[in-house]
């Protein structure tokens, strides 16, 4: 028993590490635009559906994969971030938001035309068997992903708090208005940050597709949900509850699918995002949402 | 230094600006009074680049700068100390500084341009790591004024600085004033505080319903009636 | 028949409003005046239930309304304009006048009529100029026959002809038979209007009288132009 | 007529339903992700009606518009002080929860030697009302039709009403409307009501005329559909979302035009929209000048 809670314990953070950089990603947006981008997953996924093209095309190996996954993926995002907010930054940010959806729908419709079978391989990045440590089984592609989480989520801590960019964009989420008085160009900053989400996102996309070894058009939506839950969880728009967010979640859900299967698993998720909703608060950093920004 | 001609700023259908012509000085305090509503932010936000002129020119020392974005106006000399102060609450003094400077990349200029204003502002200095939020009024004040000296502006714009301050603090605001444009910063000033703004301008314009209506010099005309005017209304109705 | 006592509210650090009381007798005009800034939009936003007060009472005729809802303030007859002035962009000027009244088509007609509107009445809310918004912001607040009216700066914008027609528009056809406040920096309008002003400055009340004596003391020249007593 | 335009014709018509349901929430400024929840509810509600305990249809639409009613009133009470982006995200996660407990939920019976009911995610087979009383196709859209012009002649009304204009001033401000004596969140609950118990009936017809659901129709897409056809179609009249699915079931789908690229274009028209039209097609401003051109 104590063993079983200890490996679901050990698998909810490998798999929570994977939302958590997907939270990021979200809160970035979130953080700067006070928007949300519906078509993050979507926009990932159709990263993730060039790769796949690569490697099935060309036989390419996985650093190329990787890398046209990435490149993929922010393409798209750019592709969202012009239809979707650059027009609308006058209007109510649900307009963003219903766009996104709607540009969701595009994109998976493209990805199935790309590729049109229910599920395509996709190289794995460290194939070998899982090891043992302490009687805990450990794979080494999902420690590559916690890794990859922990150091992203210091990166772009460090970039928001001690870079000139990372200044700039603070300043934008906190007070647009001011931020233009002093010179800083916020649609630019928007866009990057747009930019930069959606590479995070190609990364933690690719990661976890690797560690599938499969890709299916489920993706997008899968993406979209786990990274908004995470998001929310944490108390929308801070890069610790972001990160503590997808850990809690994936925590949460390897128990979940343990004690009660999958579908009361996917109930107890969702139950836990409406009553976060509800109550307007993250378990993040146990301060209000509405106050917190970046 | 900076010369206003015929500006009309609308929002939709509304004109708060009506055709608005004025000039600032070189080396000089100028200051804009009039009530509420005629339109003095407006006038600010538009040579701010915040919002765009439908008509007219504004330019800066002979380079038009009409419609620039504010980050080009920034770049040519104008930082803007906005009314309500508007510092960055969440982030602590010196992070504000630096937002100032965000367009200069001259690390050891903006390091030294810091120490300055330290100097300048020893409430500040003091109060270097602190959250903004956590400052008085006054003292937010102080930084917002820094925080625009940091681009090193060649011209001053500071919309209501005495704004729901207290007599003492809004004394040492104008005492600030007065040093810097004695240092050589030309200052265009929107004030509600007429005797403290009068005292410390070279020159004042009235302006009322988006329009100037008059311009002069303090001591040489009627100010009372001038202000009463502005603020209290005319008397000439009984 | 409004009676305020000892309403205070802060803001984060800043106390917008300290002890204030205040009573508006049946029947009469209240100006409500002081610079920007003084807490003066923030007690009318206590009195139609937008502002919670941290400490105090509110009370219109006999009953306590102290952090009551809006909607429920203004049932028991207040009517409200705004320092901007907001309109329903997406309906007729008619049928912003009527809104949620039992008013009919020609009953509304008729009001729009005596604001001047009449020629608008087909124009949805957004294509209107500012001495139209507050002339239908006006007739918004009237459309209901409220017994107590809070006016907060029905002429800011407006030129001074339009300034001198809100005058006649405001004893015509809105305070007649009414109690209210009137926020105002025109002080023509509020020596007219009102036979008693309160002075209000960093939330307090620092006078009360006549208008024209009360904008004679030093204390209000003093709140208005700032102090002369630095070289004094 | 022609069995596939009928056929086309009662898609269209159960799906407005739906469409007016988000569209009613749209009046009062919620955008909502979850109205196929209530879509389902009536659906599952309704069959079981007719199905399990043998209701007449009438009475088994009426319970699957009602269980809808009070599951809408469910998810506003709690969440309706939400502006907004929250709102939109907790109607979503309220519609994904009720589509795991219709997979979870067992209810089946045994008639005429075969076991009928909801069979959680296997779906609900046998809901043989109008096959059984031999209703034929065309009857049936004559229902639908019928039901759905006494819903757009009651709505019309209604718009014109006093409870019309309150419902649009709360839409576009609710400060200003708690000014004028609107109980802003009990106008929106009663809209909410009536939202719930449109989709409902929509989706109890929907449930006779399949025969068969299951839990999987009514995933978030439904949702967004239905959310886009008031967008695209307009929001200044409830014709407005009734030309969205007329233009995206009618035109996209019956006539497989850009077949295989359906999604891309709708999803594509839907974003353009948001920027050039933002209130859709038939938006305020267009029927306030259609009738200013009518009254000369």
């Amino acid at each position: 028993m104590a063993h079983d809670l200890a490996q679901n314990t050990v698998d909810g953070l490998m798999t929570g590490s994977a939302y958590a950089m997907l939270a990021l990603g979200f809160t970035l947006i979130f953080g700067v635009m006070r928007r949300l981008n519906l078509s993050y997953g979507p926009s990932i996924m159709i990263g993730a559906y060039l790769g796949t093209l690569v490697h099935l095309q060309f036989g390419m190996g996985a650093a190329v994969v990787a890398l046209v996954t990435v490149l993929g993926a922010v393409a798209a995002g750019f592709y969202v971030e012009r239809l979707c907010f650059a027009p609308m930054r006058g209007q109510a940010a649900t307009a963003s938001m219903v766009a996104s959806f709607a540009i969701w729908m595009q994109l998976e419709e493209l990805a199935t035309l790309l590729l049109p079978r229910h599920s395509y391989p996709f190289p794995a990045l460290i194939a070998r068997p899982p090891f043992e440590i302490a009687g805990i089984l450990i794979r080494a592609d999902r420690l590559l992903t916690l890794g990859a989480a922990i150091a992203a989520m210091l990166a772009l801590w460090l970039l928001v708090h001690r870079s000139r960019f990372g200044l700039a964009l603070r300043a934008t989420a906190r007070d647009r208005a001011t931020a233009r008085h002093l010179g800083i160009d916020v649609d630019r900053i928007g866009l990057i940050a747009f930019l930069g989400a959606s590479a995070l996102g190609g990364l933690a996309g690719m990661l976890v597709i690797a560690a599938d070894q499969q890709i299916t058009p489920m993706f997008g939506m899968w993406a979209t949900f786990k990274g908004l839950v995470a998001m929310m969880l944490g108390g929308l728009g801070s890069i610790p509850g972001a990160v503590i967010g997808g850990l809690l979640l994936g925590v949460v859900e390897a128990h979940g699918q343990w004690f009660f299967g999958p579908q009361l698993r996917d109930l107890l998720v969702y139950a836990l995002l409406f009553l976060c909703l509800v109550l307007r608060a993250g378990i993040g950093a146990g301060v209000p949402s509405a106050e917190r920004r970046i | 230094m900076l010369d206003v001609r015929d500006v009309v700023t609308a929002y939709g259908k509304i004109e708060a600006l009506k055709g608005v012509t004025l000039s600032v000085a070189e080396g000089r305090i100028t200051c804009l009074l009039g009530p509420n509503g005629a339109g003095k932010t407006t006038l600010m936000y538009s040579i701010a680049g915040i919002l765009k002129p439908r008509r007219g020119r504004i330019a800066l020392k002979d380079r038009e700068i009409t419609g620039r974005a504010p980050d080009q106006v920034v770049q040519a000399g104008v930082a803007l100390v906005p009314e309500n102060r508007l510092v960055f609450p969440q982030m602590s003094v010196r992070e504000n500084l630096t937002a100032g400077a965000y367009l200069r990349r001259d690390r050891a200029g903006i390091a030294a341009d810091m120490e300055r204003m330290f100097q300048r502002f020893p409430r500040l200095k003091e109060r270097e790591g602190q959250l903004a939020g956590t400052l008085s009024g006054g003292e937010q004040q102080m930084l917002s004024v820094a925080r625009a000296l940091m681009s090193r502006p060649r011209l001053l714009l500071m919309d209501e600085p005495s704004l729901g301050l207290a007599p003492l603090v809004v004394e040492e605001i104008f005492r600030i004033v007065t040093e810097l444009n004695r240092d050589g910063t030309t200052i265009f000033l929107v004030e509600q505080n007429a005797h403290m703004a009068l005292k410390v301008a070279h020159h004042f314009y009235l302006m009322e319903q988006g329009r100037v209506s008059f311009s002069g010099t303090p001591g040489e005309v009627e100010e009372a009636e001038v202000i009463q005017r502005a603020y209290l209304g005319s008397r000439r109705a009984d | 028949m409004l009676t305020l006592a000892g309403i205070a509210k802060r803001f984060g650090g800043i106390e917008a409003l300290t002890g204030i009381d205040l009573a508006v007798p049946a029947g009469s005009l209240l100006g409500l005046i002081g610079p920007n800034g003084s807490g003066k939009t923030t007690l009318l936003n206590v009195v139609s239930g937008f502002t919670a007060p941290d400490a105090g009472e509110v009370r219109i005729g006999a009953t306590e309304v102290t952090g009551w809802p809006p909607h429920r303030i203004a049932r028991l007859g207040v009517g409200r304009t705004l320092q901007h002035p907001r309109v329903f962009s997406r309906l007729t000027v008619l049928d912003n006048i009527r809104g949620d009244s039992r008013l009919s088509a020609g009953e509304a007609e008729a009001l729009l009529d005596r604001f001047g509107l009449s020629a608008q009445r087909g124009r949805l809310g957004d294509e209107l100029t500012i001495g139209e918004l507050r002339r239908l912001d006006l007739a918004r607040a009237v459309a209901r026959d409220p017994r107590l009216l809070l006016l907060d700066e029905p002429a800011g914008g407006l030129t001074p002809s339009e300034t001198s027609a809100m005058a006649d528009l405001l004893s015509r056809e809105v305070l007649p038979g009414r109690t209210g406040i009137l926020i105002e920096h025109k002080m023509d309008l509020i020596a007219a209007l009102c036979p008693c002003v309160v002075v209000l400055d960093f939330g307090r009340r620092i006078a009360e009288g006549a208008p024209s004596e009360v904008l004679r003391r030093p204390e209000v020249v003093e709140a208005y132009f700032g102090t002369e007593g630095a070289d004094a | 007529m022609e069995p596939h335009l009928v056929g086309v014709l009662t898609n269209i018509g159960m799906i407005a339903f739906v469409a007016l349901s988000a569209y009613l929430l749209l009046l009062v400024g919620e955008i909502s992700f979850g109205q196929q929840a209530f879509f389902g509810i009536g659906a599952y509600a309704a069959g079981i009606g007719t199905a399990v305990l043998d209701l007449p249809l009438g009475l088994a639409l009426a319970i699957g518009a009602i269980a809808a009613a009070i599951g809408q009133l469910a998810l506003a009470l709690p969440t309706f002080r939400l502006r907004g982006l929250y709102f939109a995200m907790a109607s979503l996660a309220f519609a994904e929860m009720m589509r795991i407990v219709l997979e979870l939920t067992q209810f089946q019976v045994e008639r005429d030697g075969e076991l009928v009911g909801p069979n959680g995610a296997e779906g609900f087979r046998g809901i043989r009302y109008i096959f059984e009383r031999g209703i034929e196709p065309a009857e049936f859209l004559l229902l639908v039709a019928a039901l759905l012009a006494a819903t757009l002649a009651l709505l019309a009304v209604l718009e014109r009403s006093r409870f019309g204009r309150r419902l649009r001033m709360v839409g576009e401000d609710e400060l200003l409307a708690a000014l004028s004596g609107i109980d802003v969140f009990r106008t929106k609950l009663a809209m909410a009501a009536a939202a719930g118990a449109l989709a409902g009936l929509g989706g109890g017809l929907y449930a006779h005329a399949s025969t068969y659901i299951e839990p999987r129709l009514f995933d978030v897409m439904l949702g967004v559909h239905s959310l886009a056809y008031g967008l695209i179609g307009g929001l200044g009249t409830a014709l407005g979302p009734l030309l969205g699915v007329g233009l995206d079931i009618g035109l996209l789908e019956s006539t497989q035009m850009f077949a295989g690229y359906r999604m891309i274009v709708f999803g594509g028209l839907v974003a353009v929209l948001l920027i050039w039209r933002p209130r859709g097609l038939l938006d305020e401003r267009l029927l306030h000048r259609l009738a200013r051109i009518g009254r000369r």
